[in-house]
């Protein structure tokens, strides 16, 4: 029995109960102590993580684990929720929430990210569903993280709501699926597809249509993306990060195994012809493609006239979800790799984003864009990070954002999907408006004239640095980040198990 | 150390230094940088073999080395006459800008270190020969003009700059699409590399150009066609432009006009036409008959403009309609006079946007109607002014008359007589607004407001720095035209014209 | 003389008056007397250097030519390469004498009578850039170089018309000028595009010989010469494009007599004389008949005249139509004979008429003059001689000559043509002879005018007795030494040398001669019977006359005409595309933007509120429905759940169906 | 003998358990969705509940069965309960639903039912036999929780996600006692 | 015919009919508590399938099917855990408003 996989989970669970420890044994009084735990953990579980043995089998021989499968994707997402974590507590430890986080946060943040962990192992619909619940759970709470605000509130109980029916929705397709497949594992799942009798089924529609429905809840798709916005404003911002990241890319792991298993293997690239319209693929796959136009464009024009910078990066991040998705539509080892690298070049640029959104509301107390203005004045070294990252964010070279957009289509186009493409792209255009505005309240926008030079903490700087220098630096050099996401992509048709 | 990558880079060092030291400094910075580059340049044309066919001072280097292709994006920069002789404007036309943005007073730090950023995203463009630095030059140009426009513009500053951005980008897609489906199709992301399949495909007879499909070819030449159009601007994709330039402050009107607008048509000569030779003979028709509109109606709509600035930004999209038009005859005569109308309107422009600017930093308004009999409190200026009114309208002497007639006789030699012979017309409407506007503003009787000495000064020194230089190379341009004709020529005469004209004989079987 | 002798003359030539510009524009404020003797010197030196190659072609006869270059200026193609270069002939040098010759008495004319006005120096500078700008223009070796000083002239003359710039009158005029002679280049300019084209080179021989051959398809070869003429038409202000050369009288008088009479109008002229090897048969009917119409037309306009400068406009108007007939007939001698002799007496004329202007104070309403010749004898008997040779009084003055063989030249080929030449005739020397009377005959009609008025100053009248003196004997002088040499290098078009070979069988052909004759005569003795000796018998034909006279008066409307046709139309329209560049280009961009956002608005409704967006998407109409839609305001969780959910629904629904 | 005219509807004890098992978790469901006071709709969900556990054992799964018993009904449903308690103090609060939403509502779940019911009908599924006799399950649901190669990590991860909840909701509940 | 053989779909048509009923729920209640209602309608429904499907397939080895039972079970936890977060929540804004009409949760808008 090999229980590699499950080191960075033990690591995890191990920390869970640390903090706990430690915050029942101190009373609460050392939330430092509290947060260099779990801090500790996360790099633990992320460090080992990468060292796993099995990294070193190129091969792509997996350990299984009953329910759990480990593989270079799975790897990587662990290690991308326990980063996207880390900066969560670190953002939350210096954010407008509160001043310092207290075990509860500490715990739930941890748990969520074991729940990304296994999620991004699972490869049987139970662990799955389990997975899944273990990273929106403790979501829900941290919505409601600051107790004594209506909004935060508020923000919680649409949060849970919404969660709750799409959790429903999705275990009633689930519950179909192991239908089909006659038990719950994907390899199972994965047979019946391939035996062929399946797919035709109609009940197989409603089966598709309904787990996507649940993920698109994870991922805020249109039309399950209602709650983000308000769940964002309501939110701290460190935590509407982590929500916009880490519990975005959970939802795209599972949906990458679940495709995996309902589409089969990367399908060979496209002949000659560059003019494919509908995707190919079955039910499953056109119910995403539908979902990746309309999400980008709905994401895309509703952000044009919020004026909150919260809601407009919630609205943001649920049009960069349509990109995303038309990874998925599109569907093969390129388009999985390109997801990869979209998401890493989407967590630098989002947690920057919030974290950037965080400083501003606790400086000026508000979060609409008015309370930007003359920021560009003020704060050179902020606005320029703000300045970058939104420039990222809207996919102009140099910047990470474009490297991604650019690979990113290139794979759609690769696969003849030339006018899915192009209304990708002319949705970049679009993003470009609302982005601009805050650029624009930041440099153009003359505040008050004698507002005094706000200086960062030295903390709030070197923590921004992190995050918008590989934007920059992955934007000019991005090949090897490029070439390490085709080499993990290589590993889906593993992934498959059966196939 | 006399290397493109020098040239295009030096403008970065000049903007860390004027992020380095106090802002005081940064408009000698700025002068002096952009000096030193017009320096390099110059030496760059000097050592230049006029001879010699291809790119010269070639460097490659590996940059993203396996995207896509074996090699990779690679940091691949060449210069061949075409380039030349617009990185010797942007340099020219730059530092005349430098200049001319002395009396910035707002955030002077800011302002000249995006100037720099902006000319080294301007010489990036035209000497970069890989696909992908080019598409990040042509896109690293838009972040300081868009910031440019919106901090030191005008009262409507924030509408401009994103109606410019927004449009640009809207261009930029769709280039970035045709490119995306280009680097797809042909493994290769060098732009002479494309080119000579291109040249392959046409002499083997083969039909589907360098995407294998005519249909998807043309899709591509139309997308970045449109990409490059906004930029130059053509009709119906102009109207960013009065806009941008009215509410951009003098200097950077003047590198708009003067070399942002040349960037389409460098574009469309470098990579629209060579990549899809077929499909640009195919859209023949409708570029000329666009280029048509934009230059009579744009010379219309200038005419009955009450704005100084936005009266000169329309006669930039009617003379910008010559370059469309010389392109779409594709003969060697009409792209001769395209590239030349690129140079001659780059100097030209530049100066009638400085002329709007001087009266500007004195009336403070730009409404037509208002002024009156300025020549008899500003002399030199009025010589000046109307100099370049003139040589904007075409006189000989100046560039500007060389373009237009070579244009036209390439526009006429092509294939579509019918078309040239009604864009005359916008010459008679071209001398009808500007001697207008001539009259309105300078002759006649001086209101009282004007006659204040003080406060309307003649033109300064510093003022003359800027607009006599530009008058120079006018006028030496319109009487030595050979000179600059001879450093494009090439590129045009062994590889553009035989590769449209073969693309024609084919397209015609 | 050597080649290379010439070739530095014709430098010279050049040089001089550029030379002189570009000093007198910089440096004339400073120098003695506003650098006036520098421009004088400089244009004399062209002078002396221009009678010399004068001299040298008289020598060479009818055969001299000489091409200097062509020198390579610009190379557009590997087939075409645009030179530059030096043609000398027999026309040329007769224009470099004409040119600048009158030029160097204008100026020296202008010493006196520009006199105290503030810009006198930038005067002469302009003359000195007009100068040099038609000298480019006659030595032009091919037809882009000639069109460089084509334009050039043009900016000079816009520049000088409009020399008072600081009245509306001037510039409105300069402005006139220069767009109404700018709508006649785009003939040209269309000619340079088609023989650009077709011939890969401008220049003159290879033009011709590639038309002689047959290179130039027969339509496009009509439609350059069509738009040859119609560039010259506008510049010498042939019908219909006449209309800006009276207005033009608002510049200063010596202009006048330089520009607008002398030489840049004959640019028209010469180059129709120059590009005619080219011109196809229906092209010469067309500019014959032009010619004879504006003749006629102009004629009738200039009988009801009342300023002194406007009757000499329409003079020239006029004249310039002879010209045109007889180049369109094919009496290509005549014409271009009648250029010179008309450069030098309307010359002499319009200075004339600037001396009584002058010595009259600025006066120019004929109606306000009369009896001035014992003021100023000298200006009344160099202007009768310039009537008389206008009138073409035989033997003795120039314009007999001239005008004879244009006369002559038609009747030959269509006597329709004849009929209105003479016609014109008569009408010339009526009208002149009336200007004549009216300003120098009979009583003095405004004592105030009459009292003050005085003779000019040497600088003045010495001009004036020189042109006179040329008036009187380069007519009989000329015609038989000074032979015009035919374009060289072509074979003529057939019906060109018919047209000579009738030219020379009806040439001084008794009947046409004294029918000119008779008519010359006949139109001054008419002119002065009505206008001197019967003047208030003749009162009574007035009332029955009067519409005619009316139509004359008012120019035939062709101001008017222009303005409603052509002027408004361009300004409405330029106005039209203003509002639909404003609201429906950019208007389309912006209501995609808008659009976009109030799509937004509606995709995003549970933020804005649905009732927001609804309302604003259907612009504001349906107010009132906010009540209806307030149920489903903003921010509701069912709302959202519903959506989602009933969306799912709809999906399978859909699903299922299909 | 007498009664041999009458068919024989032993056989038919099954179905017809199921049938009155099934009326009454659908009506029992239907009234807790649409019943207007909200603890009518708790004893709907209870009865739903039951019912389900009664369908659970009709198909052999007996420790299901008896956990639906214990966590639905004893837990999730008294939960509820206790919500219903604490908020739904007048009346008032609870809210009658507009007649149009819940028409809109009623549409939307009708229109679903009959896309599934037509889907299931017309859908086969290629795993499912015969009904098979039921077994004991729960030793075999006891190995299956501790057998790695089972359920012995989701099993585990279930406590962490209890915990988590725990933690949470604690966390939120006792703000609320606090303030 | 009503009355024959009790099969797999008669199941799957009442999960469907819970199903149904739990979205009815959810879309037209007002109170927060009742559409948690719907939701454990729902899930239940799901879990019918889940426990359908284990007793519609042949046995191996005279074991048990059980696959859908565990997954039953797993859904138990999670439904009971899911309940307890979600009532923390309403009654945590109860707490602050007095109110659980979902419907009045409206602060949070453009």
């Amino acid at each position: 029995m090999d229980w590699t996989p499950i080191i960075p989970a033990a690591e995890l669970t191990i920390g869970i109960l640390a903090v706990i420890v430690v915050d029942l044994v101190g009373r609460g009084r050392h939330p430092w102590l509290t947060t260099g735990v779990a801090l500790l953990a996360l790099a633990g579980a992320a460090a080992s993580a990468v060292l796993q043995p099995t990294l070193e089998v190129t091969d792509g021989a997996q350990t299984v684990l009953g329910v759990l499968q480990l593989d270079q994707f799975s790897v990587v997402f662990t290690v991308f929720c326990c980063v996207t974590g880390f900066v969560t507590i670190l953002a939350t430890v210096r954010g407008e929430a509160f001043k310092t986080p207290g075990g509860e946060f500490l715990v739930l943040i941890l748990s969520a990210v074991l729940g990304m962990n296994l999620l991004a192992m699972s490869v049987d619909l139970v662990a799955l569903y389990l997975a899944f619940e273990l990273v929106s759970i403790p979501g829900y709470v941290l919505v409601a993280m600051r107790r004594a605000d209506a909004r935060s509130n508020e923000a919680g109980v649409k949060y849970v709501l919404f969660g709750a029916v799409s959790s429903a929705i999705l275990l009633y397709g689930l519950s179909l699926l192991v239908g089909f497949a006659g038990g719950t594992s994907l390899a199972a799942l994965g047979e019946a597809v391939a035996g062929g009798a399946v797919t035709t089924q109609p009940l197989w529609i409603v089966a598709c249509v309904m787990v996507f429905a649940g993920f698109a809840f994870k991922v805020s798709a249109v039309p399950f993306h209602f709650w983000a916005p308000d769940v964002y404003a309501g939110a701290p911002a460190s935590v509407a990060g982590f929500l916009a990241v880490a519990s975005k890319a959970a939802g795209f792991i599972a949906l990458i195994r679940v495709v995996g298993a309902v589409v089969g293997p990367a399908v060979p690239v496209a002949p000659d012809a560059l003019t494919a319209f509908l995707p190919e693929g079955g039910a499953l796959i056109t119910i995403i493609g539908i979902a990746a136009i309309l999400t980008m464009t709905v994401g895309n024009l509703a952000a044009l006239r919020q004026t909150e910078i919260k809601r407009l990066l919630a609205w943001s991040s649920i049009a960069h979800a349509g990109y995303l998705l038309l990874l998925l539509t599109v569907w093969s080892e390129q388009a999985v790799a390109a997801l990869l690298f979209y998401l890493i070049a989407y967590l630098f640029m989002n947690l920057a984003a919030f974290l950037l959104a965080g400083i501003v509301i606790r400086e000026r107390g508000s979060g609409e864009l008015s309370a930007l203005r003359g920021f560009g004045r003020r704060n050179v070294g902020l606005s320029l990070a703000f300045a970058i990252v939104l420039f990222s964010l809207t996919g102009l070279p140099p910047f990470f954002g474009f490297a991604a957009k650019l690979q990113l289509f290139y794979v759609v186009f690769e696969r003849g999907y030339v006018w899915l493409g192009v209304i990708g792209l002319v949705n970049g255009v679009i993003s470009l408006y609302y982005y601009a505005r805050v650029l624009s309240s930041l440099y153009f926008q003359d505040g008050e004239s004698d507002a005094p030079v706000m200086r960062l903490s030295t903390f709030d700087a070197v923590f921004c640095t992190l995050l918008v220098v590989p934007i920059l630096g992955l934007g000019l050099f991005w090949s090897g980040a490029w070439h390490w996401a085709q080499a993990v992509a290589e590993d889906l048709p593993l992934v498959m198990g059966v196939r | 150390m006399l290397t493109l990558t020098t040239l295009v880079f030096l403008p970065l060092v000049g903007m860390l230094l004027c992020a380095v030291l106090p802002s005081k400094h940064a408009r000698v910075i700025n002068i002096a940088t952009s000096a030193l580059v017009l320096v390099v340049a110059v030496l760059l044309w000097i050592r230049m073999d006029p001879d010699a066919a291809g790119y010269q001072f070639q460097e490659f280097a590996a940059w993203l080395p396996g995207v896509v292709s074996e090699t990779g994006i690679q940091y691949y920069v060449g210069i061949d006459g075409i380039g030349m002789s617009l990185v010797l404007l942007t340099a020219f036309v730059s530092l005349t800008a430098a200049i001319a943005s002395w009396n910035i007073e707002k955030q002077p730090k800011g302002y000249h270190m995006m100037f720099l950023l902006l000319l080294t995203g301007m010489l990036g463009v035209f000497v970069a020969l890989d696909l992908f630095l080019f598409y990040v030059f042509w896109e690293v140009m838009l972040l300081p003009m868009y910031f440019l426009i919106g901090i030191w513009g005008g009262p409507r500053r924030q509408y401009a700059s994103i109606k410019f951005f927004l449009y640009t980008l809207f261009g930029s897609v769709l280039l970035l699409a045709g490119v995306i489906l280009v680097v797809l199709k042909t493994q290769s992301w060098s732009i002479p590399e494309v080119t000579e399949m291109a040249r392959n495909a046409v002499a083997f007879g083969n039909t589907g150009g360098v995407l294998g499909d005519s249909a998807l070819c043309l899709a591509a030449f139309i997308g970045m066609f449109i990409g490059f159009a906004v930029k130059v601007p053509m009709f119906p994709f102009h109207t960013w432009l009065p806009d941008a330039h009215v509410e951009a402050p003098t200097p950077v009107s003047m590198i708009l006009a003067g070399v942002l607008l040349k960037m389409g048509g460098y574009g469309l000569i470098r990579i629209a036409y060579p990549f899809f030779p077929q499909a640009a003979v195919a859209c023949g028709l409708v570029i000329s008959i666009l280029s048509v509109i934009a230059i009579v109606y744009g010379a219309f709509v200038a005419m009955a403009q009450t704005d100084f600035k936005r009266l000169i930004a329309y006669s930039s999209v009617s003379h910008m309609g010559f370059v469309t038009l010389g392109l779409a005859a594709m003969t060697a005569q009409g792209i001769n006079g395209a590239m030349y109308m690129m140079l001659a309107h780059g100097t030209i422009s530049a100066m009638l946007f400085m002329i709007v600017g001087v009266i500007y930093d004195r009336a403070h308004h730009r409404e037509i109607a208002k002024f009156g009999g300025l020549a008899w409190v500003m002399p030199k200026y009025f010589i000046l002014a109307s100099l370049a009114f003139f040589f904007s309208l075409g006189l000989p002497g100046g560039s500007g008359f060389i373009a237009e007639i070579v244009t036209f006789v390439g526009a006429f030699a092509g294939p579509y007589r019918t078309l040239a012979i009604i864009a005359l017309l916008g010459i008679v409407i071209t001398a009808a607004y500007y001697l207008r506007t001539l009259q309105r503003v300078f002759l006649l009787d001086t209101p009282e407001v004007y006659k204040d000495k003080a406060k309307f000064p003649d033109v300064t020194g510093r003022e003359l720095a800027v607009l006599v230089p530009l008058l120079v190379v006018t006028v030496y341009m319109g009487i030595v035209p050979s000179t600059a004709m001879d450093l494009y020529h090439g590129f045009i005469h062994e590889t553009l014209v035989p590769l449209l004209e073969q693309a024609s004989e084919l397209g015609a079987k | 003389m050597s080649d290379a002798t010439l070739q530095t003359l014709c430098f010279v030539v050049l040089a001089a008056p550029l030379l002189g510009f570009a000093l007198q524009y910089t440096l004339g404020r400073r120098l003695a007397k506003g650098g006036d003797l520098l421009t004088i010197g400089a244009i004399g030196a062209s002078l002396v250097c221009s009678l010399l190659i004068a001299y040298e072609a008289l020598q060479g006869g009818a055969e001299f030519t000489k091409t200097f270059g062509p020198w390579t200026w610009l190379q557009v193609s590997e087939t075409s390469t645009w030179t530059i270069g030096i043609t000398l002939d027999g026309l040329t040098a007769v224009m470099l004498v004409v040119v600048t010759l009158v030029s160097f008495l204008v100026h020296v004319f202008s010493t006196a009578y520009m006199k105290g006005d503030p810009k006198y120096g930038l005067f002469f500078a302009w003359l000195q850039l007009f100068s040099f700008s038609m000298l480019v223009l006659v030595l032009a070796n091919n037809l882009l170089h000639l069109f460089m000083g084509w334009e050039l002239v043009g900016l000079c003359s816009y520049k000088l018309i409009g020399f008072w710039s600081e009245k509306p009158a001037p510039c409105n005029a300069a402005r006139k000028a220069f767009i109404t002679t700018r709508i006649g280049d785009l003939g040209m300019m269309l000619a340079i595009c088609i023989l650009g084209g077709a011939v890969g080179s401008f220049e003159f021989e290879a033009i011709f010989a590639a038309a002689a051959r047959g290179d130039i398809a027969e339509p496009w070869l009509l439609l350059a010469g069509l738009g040859l003429f119609m560039a010259a038409a506008g510049k010498s202000a042939q019908l219909p494009l006449h209309v800006w050369l009276p207005d033009a009288m608002e510049g200063p008088t010596p202009v006048s007599a330089l520009i607008h009479a002398a030489t840049m109008v004959a640019a028209g002229v010469y180059l129709i004389g120059r590009m005619a090897p080219m011109l196809t048969p229906d092209v010469m009917v067309v500019i014959a008949t032009v010619g004879a119409m504006t003749a006629l037309v102009a004629g009738l306009i200039a009988m009801a005249q009342n300023d002194i400068k406007r009757v000499l406009a329409y003079s020239t108007v006029s004249q310039l139509g002879y010209m045109f007939l007889g180049l369109g007939v094919g009496a290509w001698h005549a014409g271009l004979f009648h250029l010179t002799t008309h450069a030098f007496f309307k010359a002499l004329m319009f200075l004339g008429s600037g001396s009584v202007i002058h010595g009259c104070h600025h006066e120019q309403d004929m109606r306000k003059m009369g009896g001035l010749r014992k003021k100023m004898p000298i200006t009344a008997w160099t202007f009768l001689i310039g009537v008389l040779a206008i009138a073409g009084v035989p033997w003795i003055t120039s314009g007999f000559y001239s005008k004879d063989g244009i006369l002559s030249g038609a009747y030959g080929v269509n006597p329709l043509l004849f009929w209105i030449g003479l016609g014109g005739a008569v009408l010339t020397a009526f009208y002149m002879m009336r200007l004549y009377v009216m300003t120098f005959e009979g009583e003095p009609r405004d004592a105030q005018v009459h009292d003050h008025a005085h003779e000019s100053p040497k600088a003045m009248t010495v001009p004036l007795i020189v042109l006179a003196a040329l008036t009187l004997i380069i007519g009989p002088l000329a015609w038989h030494t000074l032979m015009l040499a035919p374009p060289t290098g072509v074979e003529p078009a057939a019906l060109w040398a018919t047209l000579q070979s009738l030219e020379a069988e009806h040439h001084h052909a008794g009947t046409v001669m004294w029918m000119a004759i008779a008519a010359g005569i006949g139109g001054l003795l008419l002119g002065w019977l009505v206008f001197h000796t019967r003047r208030e018998k003749l009162a009574a034909l007035k009332a029955p006359l009067a519409p005619l006279e009316n139509a004359f008066a008012n120019k035939f409307w062709f101001d008017e005409l222009y303005d409603a046709v052509l002027i408004r139309p361009a300004y409405a329209l330029g106005r039209a595309f203003k509002v639909l560049d404003e609201r429906v280009v950019d208007g389309l961009v912006n209501l995609v933007g808008r659009g976009g956002v109030t799509t937004g608005d509606v995709s995003g409704a549970h933020d804005r509120g649905v009732v927001d967006g609804l309302v604003r998407a259907i612009g504001h109409a349906c107010q009132r429905l906010g009540g209806v839609f307030s149920a489903l305001q903003s921010g509701r969780v069912r709302l959202y759940l519903s959506i989602s959910v009933g969306a799912l629904a709809l999906a399978l629904l859909l699903e299922h169906l299909l | 003998m007498s009664l041999a005219f009458l068919p024989d509807l032993s056989g038919l004890i099954p179905e017809l358990i199921f049938y009155g098992l099934a009326a009454m978790t659908v009506l029992a469901a239907i009234g807790a969705a649409v019943a207007p006071k909200i603890v009518h709709a708790a004893f709907g969900l209870m009865a739903a509940f039951f019912g389900v556990a009664g369908l659970y054992a009709m198909l052999g799964a007996d420790f299901v069965a008896f956990s639906q018993i214990i966590v639905y009904v004893g837990g999730i449903l008294v939960l509820l309960v206790f919500g219903v308690l604490l908020t739904a103090r007048t009346e008032a609060s609870l809210g009658l639903e507009r007649p149009l939403r819940r028409a809109f509502a009623l549409t939307t779940g009708a229109v679903l039912f009959f896309v599934l019911a037509i889907a299931i009908d017309s859908t086969t599924f290629p795993a499912a036999t015969e009904a098979s006799e039921p077994l004991p399950t729960t030793s075999a649901i006891g190995h299956a929780f501790l057998d790695p190669e089972k359920m012995l990590i989701p099993f585990e991860v279930a406590s962490v996600l209890l915990l988590a909840a725990l933690i949470g909701a604690a966390y939120l509940a006792r703000r609320r006692r606090s303030s | 015919m009503l009355l024959a053989a009790v099969g797999l779909n008669h199941y799957l048509l009442v999960g469907a009919a819970l199903f149904c009923a739990g979205l009815v729920a959810v879309m037209s209640r007002r109170n927060a508590v009742a559409i948690l209602i719907g939701i454990e309608l729902m899930l239940n429904a799901a879990n019918i399938n889940l426990v359908a499907f284990d007793h519609f397939r042949a046995q191996i080895d005279g074991q048990p099917v059980i696959d859908g039972q565990l997954f039953v079970l797993f859904v138990l936890v999670i439904a009971a855990a899911e309940a307890a977060v979600a009532l923390a929540l309403i009654l945590n804004v109860f707490d602050t408003r007095d109110r659980i009409d979902v419907d009045e949760l409206d602060t949070l808008k453009g």
